[in-house]
């Protein structure tokens, strides 16, 4: 079992260096399709915790932590901004992506974000507490 | 974000050279791309060659250039690396852009 | 330019996540020789922190800050144990690896942590300050 | 630490599975190379192809085999990938050890 926690301020030039980093430590475990899933997921809930929970204030942190265990991978990602809409997000994850492609004038340019997360991942779980918010999520490893 | 561009007769191609479109620089995106268009082009190829991680803010902005674009003209995609592809399939955006394997294909297109 | 900080157990199973890490994100502006450079003179200090400044007590933390500038890669290695005797060190430093590759039974079997640090790297600065300990380290961005 | 091992004739080749051979393993590494010493092979090719980083207690753990095996026998090593090689080289290990291309040739040299 192995453990890092990677830590950025909440500037979006940052985040290219958490997804390449999750997605070469995910490697020693996951095939490359499931590598590249996890850091989406990792991306996306970064970059909300940059532009939604700071408000694309710099100079905070966000924490990802990464533990490799023998069934599963299980990423945190902590920031202690405003908290995340519940309700908002559920909405978003039960609706997920509806839109009608032919429709150009109202095919959508954000609000993917979450359904990314949610699609990629094996569990996803969102906990706020004074102030510190944790999305932690699960990737199974399975052997194919 | 740099970009490589190329004319197969009316058609422009632009390969932007960075390997990622994401949250970061989708605005730069954006803008080097409209102003192509602003140019006059209307029978684009984004040619993603180089490209081997788009978040959904990345597809958000190649979906603006699209609509930008509109119905005066058309911007069709190529050479999706692997993680760029499966985005697309994800969230559909595949039953959207017309999809070529490379560049000779999608220029072959208009 | 961007920035990452890492942070670690002191716990020699997840040094090998900082390694890979540091090679990969240092791929950006460096060839691979120059990575492999970095990625070993990270793991040796790294370990020295674990196995010296806190001497394997576990649950203590290494962190590892890495930034990426135009000109040159700046990597701090810091802990809180016990700090570095720098008479040590200097000799270490001075007198590089200084063996008869002949006489078998004086091969060294340690001791070459500190001299790998000082070839890999442009830079090298150690720094104790009320029971913080910084190394910093410089690699020059070359291009050829 | 995992190993493969292969006979060739009165040659024990002993192949490290993992890719890392650092301070966290070093002592894995020394105990499994020694089983085999002790199992009085005198004649050993250390085939290092799936290691691609070594650090100075991995190096140090492999100088204690070749210590450990003294001069009642040999140990080689092969198949150094360029990160190993380099390590090697830089701590003048490569005046200490025989290296060679690949495990035919490291065998050949017995
Ligand atoms: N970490 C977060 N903190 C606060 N609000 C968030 C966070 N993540 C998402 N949100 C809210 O949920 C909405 C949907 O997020 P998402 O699906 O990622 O799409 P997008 O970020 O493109 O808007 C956001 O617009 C924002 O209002
Ligand atoms: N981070 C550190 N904190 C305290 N002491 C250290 C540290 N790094 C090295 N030392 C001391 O310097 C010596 C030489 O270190 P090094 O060259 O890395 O070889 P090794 O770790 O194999 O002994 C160590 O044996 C230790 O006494």
């Amino acid at each position: 079992m192995s453990k890092i926690q990677l830590v950025i301020d909440s500037n979006l030039e940052n985040v290219w260096m958490v997804g390449v980093t999750i997605n070469r430590l995910c490697a020693l475990v996951l095939d490359q399709t499931a590598c590249n899933e996890v850091e989406l997921a990792v991306v996306e809930s970064v970059n909300n915790c940059i532009e939604h929970a700071y408000r694309h204030e710099s100079d905070c942190k966000v924490a990802i932590s990464l533990e490799i265990g023998a069934e599963a991978i299980e990423i945190a990602v902590e920031d202690d901004g405003a908290p995340l809409d519940h309700e908002l997000v559920e909405k978003v994850q039960k609706e997920g992506l509806t839109f009608d492609p032919a429709d150009m004038d109202n095919l959508p340019e954000g609000g993917m974000g979450w359904f990314l997360i949610n699609s990629m991942m094996d569990e996803v779980r969102y906990e706020s507490f004074n102030g510190h918010n944790t999305l932690s999520m699960i990737k199974n490893i399975t052997i194919n | 974000m740099l970009f490589e561009t190329e004319n197969r007769g009316r058609v422009l191609v632009i390969r932007p050279l960075d390997m990622r479109i994401d949250a970061n620089d989708a605005d730069s995106f954006k803008t080097g791309m409209m102003s192509w268009i602003d140019a006059s082009n209307r029978a684009v190829v984004l040619d993603l060659s180089f490209v081997n991680f788009v978040d959904s803010s990345g597809l958000g902005a190649i979906v603006a250039v699209l609509k930008y674009i509109g119905k005066e003209g058309r911007i069709v995609v190529c050479n999706l690396q692997a993680p760029v592809s499966a985005l697309f399939k994800l969230t559909r955006m595949d039953k959207v852009f017309a999809i070529f394997e490379d560049v000779d294909a999608a220029t072959a297109a208009f």
